[in-house]
């Protein structure tokens, strides 16, 4: 059913780096509900992919079950892709990291997936610190099995059905930060200037690097009473600062005033120019990074932009000092020790 | 009457947990070992960590035969706690060795045994300075005693001492302070008392005393497995334990980096999802677990089994159902293991019998399951795992080279001739081609799911499709029975009417009684399983007997449904003989449960 | 020719799914009902919100032959991404109903068909106000046109709006118009153009028309269920959106609380979790999941089958393995609900066929699984679930009263001669007698647990009292036999060498394959299964024929395999008719596979 | 293998308000090694409910898998317990108060067992906010397996294998605070005087009562390297606040200066009184509450005592609004609608 878009190419569309145009990085035709914020977010992962100039092939992208889960079929048609089960794509994007350190993860699950029955690995992919990109797209609803409340879905929210959520809502940028994270984010799929950027940063950083985009299901949960809507989430929306994202090798032009921007640089020597507003928060610090969250939580308005970052952690790979060669690609030679060690080790059991 | 005889008893330790006698215990066994004497210990722990009573069995049968026996010749009772039952349990003309710090009841009056009273406290608090010490050493203090007893040289336990603290020498000297205390005590208060004795012999010239989890280690270190989640279980920890030891020696680079990812997860469903995501992106794989675990584990093998990734899980089996009775052993996850999953799914599964086998079976589920791009679960169990076993040394061929099955690099890619699909029958096997993650820039990309997919991948809600996929995955079912290893069976006589099938660690227990029934004149024929799917050899083994005794350690007779189910078997032909209660089955059980059997056969005139 | 007939045809919609097509067609089915015509409606829809095709089949027969038939003689074809699937797979002589607004391709030429073009679009443009409306009433049209088509009483249908929308009636009107505009196109355009007739029928007096899980949920409303938990996933969610529906409306106090408790879980580990712990408290728990759930429960069902809790685990099949086809049907869960779980381990499953059932067993399986103490899986699947079936009107004894097993209250405590103990077999039928948390101040506690226990509730590695208890369960095992629902048994002729076993829905389809094979002089014995363990019936039944067809929907004949190791059959007696691609099976696929395998029988010179 | 403590009563022994003796509190003796810290938990609990003079049958032990799991059989002998599987304690706590509202509900869980694989359910049960005490005896290991580092353990922290914890821990309590605990409490199995109350305190709460009590595992990880073992703790620990915990219908004798401390008034009428020191925090607001939690884990010292408290939050069944008779003790012709009314039902679908 599903259908790769014409392969026909356009000679003067504009081109990266590497020489690939947009196309290169789409994949097949969406058949998620017209409207659907999941879809603006494929397109922010396929302009920033683009943008980044990331190999396509260099890229996996992972997910688990979920009208959000479904979306990896509908960008980046040239990678690699593992459409797991209902929300266990962690332990699988772990594995994968494991046996390939070069390859960019990029994880999407959805607020079902991620926040009920995927809590567990959510949390403990995080507390690995795996280098991966990790995308929530949050609709406060289960889409797929036609509109259940999820754990995101906050208190008295209500959907097409008509019913008020009944059980507070989770933060999930809240419990990363609270677990360890060193990129949190949040962004939403209406705003397309803000989201590129941050997926761009967060594909930059090393390590656990989350983005939880709010996301609309025009379906079931765009109602007036629901907090997960379009309108709700552009009248309640706030940033934590406005930043620039500027790549490893790019000449930084701009000059910024002092003491108003903070600079953060990533591993690969991209750096992140934090603007700060009166009254910011201090994000490179976890502390404030989750006051700021609970202080918007109690103010009843929605923090997004990066809410934390912290560039200076290890990752599952680092942590576990492994060598610097993707493991699946050892060879016998490398792995197995041959007979005369054998022999040496069974002499032991003698 | 004393019982009497040479190599040829069982020896009980009864202790509590925690205590430090499982060390002293095993350095009995192992010096027997090392007279060339076949000895096969079972260590009986319970589920806890300190204080509860533990026992250690040892067997010792110059015949080599190293199942359970059953019951107990010779007892060490050093445990308060079950001094009554231990002394009940002895064999009539036994021998009951006990501390005598402690002074046996009124009650304790049996006069056909013999009493061996050894004051191990005393001598420990007397000779024993380091009063930390004084406690471990008591155990020293009765294998040194039963040395002398037993007629041991006494050179091969103060070797192995010696072996054992070859990095820490300053440890080796006060142990064998105790044994020499225990050996002379013994030499001068029971001279001629014990008349089982052990004499050299040599009959384990190449052998290796090992631990099945250990060889599955090591079956994994050659086998080149190079990622593992995992999550800690009883009795399958010890695998990962041993995996991270050599690998933590013999999987670094130059710089003392890892060649190896290993990853204590936060749960037995990431365990294995590790193992799948790295499976995928073309590392080889393994997670190890136990029953709880393979409960957890069936939502991602139904995963494996449709979107055909290959997996190796070991799986050590504990005594169930539920938490069940964890230090305990049985064969019990077959059913399961088999068809773990909703829908339509079929495991391989290998059924190591030894440690060598556990060596071999690990290394070779890895080709395996990469040349059958499906999950491949090892058999093995708490007392294979857990316990050592005198086998074969281990080896390994270094001109072989790993069967990575059906994989496309980026040449072959480049040089097919028609569309590659994902899920494209090419050879007709049942089995396609696959590519790891980030082989091409631009071709063998797919998105890899466990909803249903067409040839190429593509997701699909086309029936005849998903029935396509479904028949192509039961032809490969067909092409795995000519890749698991063939069953290992044994003609007695071509004409004989009954067999016997067994497998895993029912196997010494089960050749055992089965030559005691030869004695009596009952030929039985012997296939001894090692993988499912069975091939057409265990059908036609079974097809050419009257009745055949299908032996294993499970309540429901697993592994006889298995047979009847997947080879067309007549139930009434397959004869159930079940152990179950989480000790190691005996040959004594076998035997009477067959003798049983074919009198009752008898009996209602069937003829032998 | 085009093809004629009464009261006995099938129509196909094709509709794009989200645009409103499914209460469109739902009426129309309704409408046939009320005229008492037999109807079966089978939705084929995508695993998918929005856009995707969707097919909605009714099958129309006088004779009450209600399995899926297979093929389409109308069709109303108005989704333009199948359109040209649609057309093809028309029967000869069938009828082709589309929107005018598209005008046919070139190649589609079929000369043995009847083109009836409705101007669907340009109607609801030029006759429906609201923009909003055109779309969802657009279905609407199409009904009216097929009313006239049809001959069928206009007034069933509006009827049918009326009460739909009875209270609001406002939105009456525009589907009424909406239908009227329809049925007055097809009288001005397609007078006489259509020969399939629908006629009022006195077949349906008393029946209903209802979907199995709807009838589940009440089952478990009337069965006294106080606690769910539980966690969507398709087709099993819609059992506990009803069971709310009509706990909201009969399950209120004076002040409007719920005499229920239903909380929608993280995960089905959890959700199964509350339903045990709620067991357990004393309340009837239920859950009700898919596949990938059943997977998920595997550790909790093994611990409920261990500590015996009682539980109701309805699992809504659909077509696997793993993610699978989530919106087909299929019976494949069977083996692994038979032994989910590691060790030895089975559990009680019901297989209801129709809504009735669905209610009835699910009512009858707390009573089981409170008698049995131990989890009973009611295994309905997609096509029962979600479909609307014709079924006796469900009924309720007012003087039954629940059976709550085997419980002891506060009085029966302090009563009891001798000690109470939670695992004694007092009465040797393999159950014990449990208490309720807080029964009594000083008597009846005890700890439940899956690891091992005695009869006393107390932990214990002891082996003998581990099997004395494994060997309890297995006598519960035998007792449950009498428990579960006999198999529905049909001796056509007595002599007959053929019998056939089916169960759930491929029921309808397998009874009118028989017929068929009976009207060829084929006479074949049915059996339908209704639980799980076997009863002596079972096996009595098979025994008395040479062949037994056993059909199901799966690939690898599920069922067959528990007959044969449960009933000890031969498996040569028992031939799998099986279907799985995920649609629901058709009676000509089973006669068609029975008739085959009789020729190939008979060539192979058996006699018939 | 378990026995049941000698029945013998001494005549003299004290008796609490419903006039049972400690003794009536006790369960069989302890299989656990000589100086766990489970042990004196276990011996918390007893005091606790003694003191708080609780009908012991109307206790349900709950717990999941592993050495502290196991404590139930050691505490409250007339109570019914399910030990469960490893994890699951939360969903089968659930469900058991959902049947019956009346019982006090008393989990008890490892840190293996709730932080590593039980973290979803452990998560959502406190989003649910059940009526419970979940008490984790948390040691920072795996202790029945022998010994692994659970996700507790502190980066760095090495027990009896002499290995380091490779990765950050998790504070259970601040997670819990995060999704919306009522009550929130540390203690050290060693400090009974502050533990005693902490339970007494999250025994009257009415909702969810975390007590994370650290309680070292004497055999794998009480080492002078380990952050759980009881030198580091006694070194490290440091208290929100003292308190008095007065249960309802006991008289106030004290009088407290104004200013200095707060009281809380539980939903019987229990009260806690808060004697706030210098620069404590507001523990009544989740926001500082948290943010103490960070600043003590950046000093690297330990935050005991309740560490917030919320006493206006809803417990599932109330947002469930279910009726107030226990749900197992209705019968028929409470549950079950008659046929009358099935026909009734029926009827729509003609
Ligand atoms: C084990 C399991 N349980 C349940 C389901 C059914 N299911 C499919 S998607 C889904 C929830 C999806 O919600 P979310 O992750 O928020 O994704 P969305 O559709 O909202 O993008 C569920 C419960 C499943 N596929 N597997
Ligand atoms: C599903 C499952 N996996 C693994 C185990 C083995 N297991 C038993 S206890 C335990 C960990 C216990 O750690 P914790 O909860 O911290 O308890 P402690 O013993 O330290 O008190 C594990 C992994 C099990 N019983 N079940
Ligand atoms: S149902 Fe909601 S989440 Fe799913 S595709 Fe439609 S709009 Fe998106
Ligand atoms: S192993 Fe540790 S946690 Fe377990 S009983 Fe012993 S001291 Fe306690
Ligand atoms: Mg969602
Ligand atoms: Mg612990």
């Amino acid at each position: 059913m599903s259908s790769t878009r014409p392969g026909f190419r356009h000679p003067d569309l504009p081109k990266n780096d590497l020489g690939y145009t947009r196309r290169d990085y789409e994949g097949a035709a969406s058949t998620l509900c017209a409207g659907c914020g999941h879809d603006s977010i494929s397109n922010a992962i396929i302009n920033a992919c683009y943008e980044l100039a990331l190999e396509p092939s260099g890229i996996a992208k992972m997910s688990g079950i979920g009208c959000s889960s479904k979306t990896p079929a509908y960008f980046l048609g040239k990678s690699h892709g593992f459409n797991s089960v209902h929300g266990r794509m962690p332990s699988i994007a772990t594995g994968a990291d494991m046996a390939n350190r070069d390859l960019v993860y990029i994880g999407v699950s959805g607020d079902g997936d991620t926040a009920s029955i995927g809590m567990g690995q959510f949390i403990h992919v995080v507390r690995r610190n795996l280098n991966m990109v990790y995308i929530v797209m949050n609709n406060g609803c289960y889409g797929l099995t036609k509109g259940q409340d999820s754990a995101t879905a906050d208190r008295g929210s209500a959907g097409k059905k008509g019913r008020q959520s009944l059980f507070e809502s989770i933060d999930l940028c809240e419990l990363a930060i609270a677990i360890g994270a060193g990129f949190v984010a949040r962004g939403f799929s209406g705003d397309k200037e803000q989201l590129v950027p941050l997926l761009k940063a967060a594909i930059t950083h090393k390590g656990f690097a989350l983005v939880d985009v709010i996301s609309p299901c025009v379906t079931f949960n765009n109602t007036t009473t629901s907090t997960k809507s379009y309108q709700w989430v552009r009248d309640h929306m706030e940033a934590t600062a406005t930043f620039d994202f500027i790549p490893p090798r790019k000449e930084i032009t701009t000059q910024y005033e002092k003491g108003t921007t903070q600079s953060v640089t990533l591993h690969d020597g991209g750096v992140i120019h934090l603007h700060k507003s009166d009254g910011s928060v201090d994000i490179t610090q976890r502390r404030p990074a989750i006051d700021a969250l609970e202080l918007y939580r109690e103010k009843g308005r929605l923090l997004t932009g990066i809410l934390h970052i912290n560039e200076s952690l290890k990752d599952t790979h680092d942590i576990l000092e492994t060598v610097e060669t993707p493991l699946n690609s050892l060879a016998e030679k490398e792995l197995c020790p041959g007979n005369q060690v054998l022999q040496q080790i069974i002499e032991t059991y003698r | 009457m004393k019982l009497e005889g040479i190599n040829d008893f069982v020896i009980r330790f009864a202790n509590v947990n925690g205590s430090g006698s499982a060390s002293a215990n095993a350095l009995f066994a192992k010096s027997l070992f090392r007279l060339g004497v076949p000895v096969s210990p079972k260590n009986i722990f319970p589920s806890n960590i300190q204080g509860l009573p533990t026992w250690y069995e040892v067997r010792i049968n110059e015949k080599g035969n190293l199942g359970r026996r059953g019951g107990y010749d010779f007892i060490v009772a050093v445990n308060g706690q079950t001094l009554k039952r231990d002394y009940e349990g002895l064999a009539p003309g036994g021998y009951f060795m006990y501390d005598s710090a402690r002074q046996l009841p009124a009650d304790f009056a049996r006069d056909d045994i013999t009493l061996i009273n050894i004051p191990l406290t005393q001598i420990c608090n007397r000779e024993i300075e380091d009063p930390k010490l004084r406690q471990l050493l008591k155990n020293i203090v009765y294998v040194g005693a039963l040395a002398h007893l037993f007629g041991m040289e006494f050179s091969v336990l103060t070797d192995s001492i010696l072996s054992q603290y070859k990095k820490k020498p300053k440890l080796a000297e006060p142990n064998i302070k105790a044994l020499t205390l225990g050996f002379e005590y013994a030499a001068t208060h029971f001279q001629d008392t014990c008349k089982l004795k052990v004499k050299r012999s040599n009959k384990l010239t190449r052998h290796i005393l090992m631990d099945g989890n250990t060889a599955t280690a090591l079956g994994a270190l050659y086998g080149g497995a190079t990622v593992a989640g995992w999550y800690p279980i009883t009795p399958s920890t010890s695998v990962i334990e041993a995996f991270d030891k050599f690998t933590s020696q013999y999987r670094l680079d130059d710089s003392g980096k890892k060649r190896v990812a290993i990853l204590q997860a936060e749960d037995e469903l990431t365990a294995l999802g590790i193992a799948l995501g790295a499976s995928w992106n073309g590392a080889r794989a393994f997670t190890a677990t136990s029953g709880p675990g393979i409960s957890l584990m069936n939502e991602f093998l139904g995963l494996a089994y449709f979107a055909e990734i290959p997996v190796v899980l070991i799986d050590v089996q504990r005594t169930g159902p539920s938490t069940g009775m964890p230090t305990r052993t049985q064969q019990s996850d077959i059913l399961l293991c088999a068809c773990a999953s909703h829908g339509d799914t079929r495991h391989v599964l290998l059924f190591p019998c030894d440690p060598k086998e556990c060596f071999e079976m690990t290394a070779d589920g890895f080709d395996l399951a990469e040349r059958l791009q499906t999950p491949v679960i090892i058999m093995s169990d708490l007392d294979l795992g857990m316990n050592d076993h005198i086998c074969l040394p281990l080896e390994w061929d270094d001109t072989r080279t790993y069967d990575r099955g059906k994989v496309l690099d980026k040449h072959q890619l480049e040089s097919l001739t028609g569309k590659w699909g994902r899920y494209l029958d090419k050879d007709g096997d049942g089995i396609c081609y696959r590519t790891y993650p980030g082989t091409h820039q631009r071709l063998g990309s797919y998105v890899t799911r466990g909803s249903s997919h067409d040839e190429f991948a593509a997701y699909t809600e086309d029936n005849d499709t998903y029935q396509r996929i479904m028949v192509r995955l039961g032809k490969k079912w067909q092409t795995a029975k000519g890749l698991v290893p063939k069953p290992d069976i044994k003609l007695t006589d071509t004409a004989a009417d009954y067999g016997a099938v067994f497998f895993g660690t029912s196997t010494q227990a089960s050749h055992e009684a089965i030559e005691t029934l030869g004695s009596q004149g009952i030929t039985i024929n012997t296939m001894r399983l090692r993988g499912f799917p069975f091939q057409d050899e265990v059908k036609a083994f079974i097809d050419r007997h009257k009745t055949i005794f299908v032996i294993e350690q499970n309540r429901d007779g697993q592994m006889r449904t298995l047979l009847i189910s997947e080879c067309g078997i007549r139930p009434d032909k397959l004869v159930s003989i079940t152990h179950f209660d989480g000790l190691p089955v005996t040959a004594g059980h076998i035997s009477y449960s067959i003798e049983q059997i074919l009198k009752a056969q008898m009996q209602q005139g069937g003829a032998q």
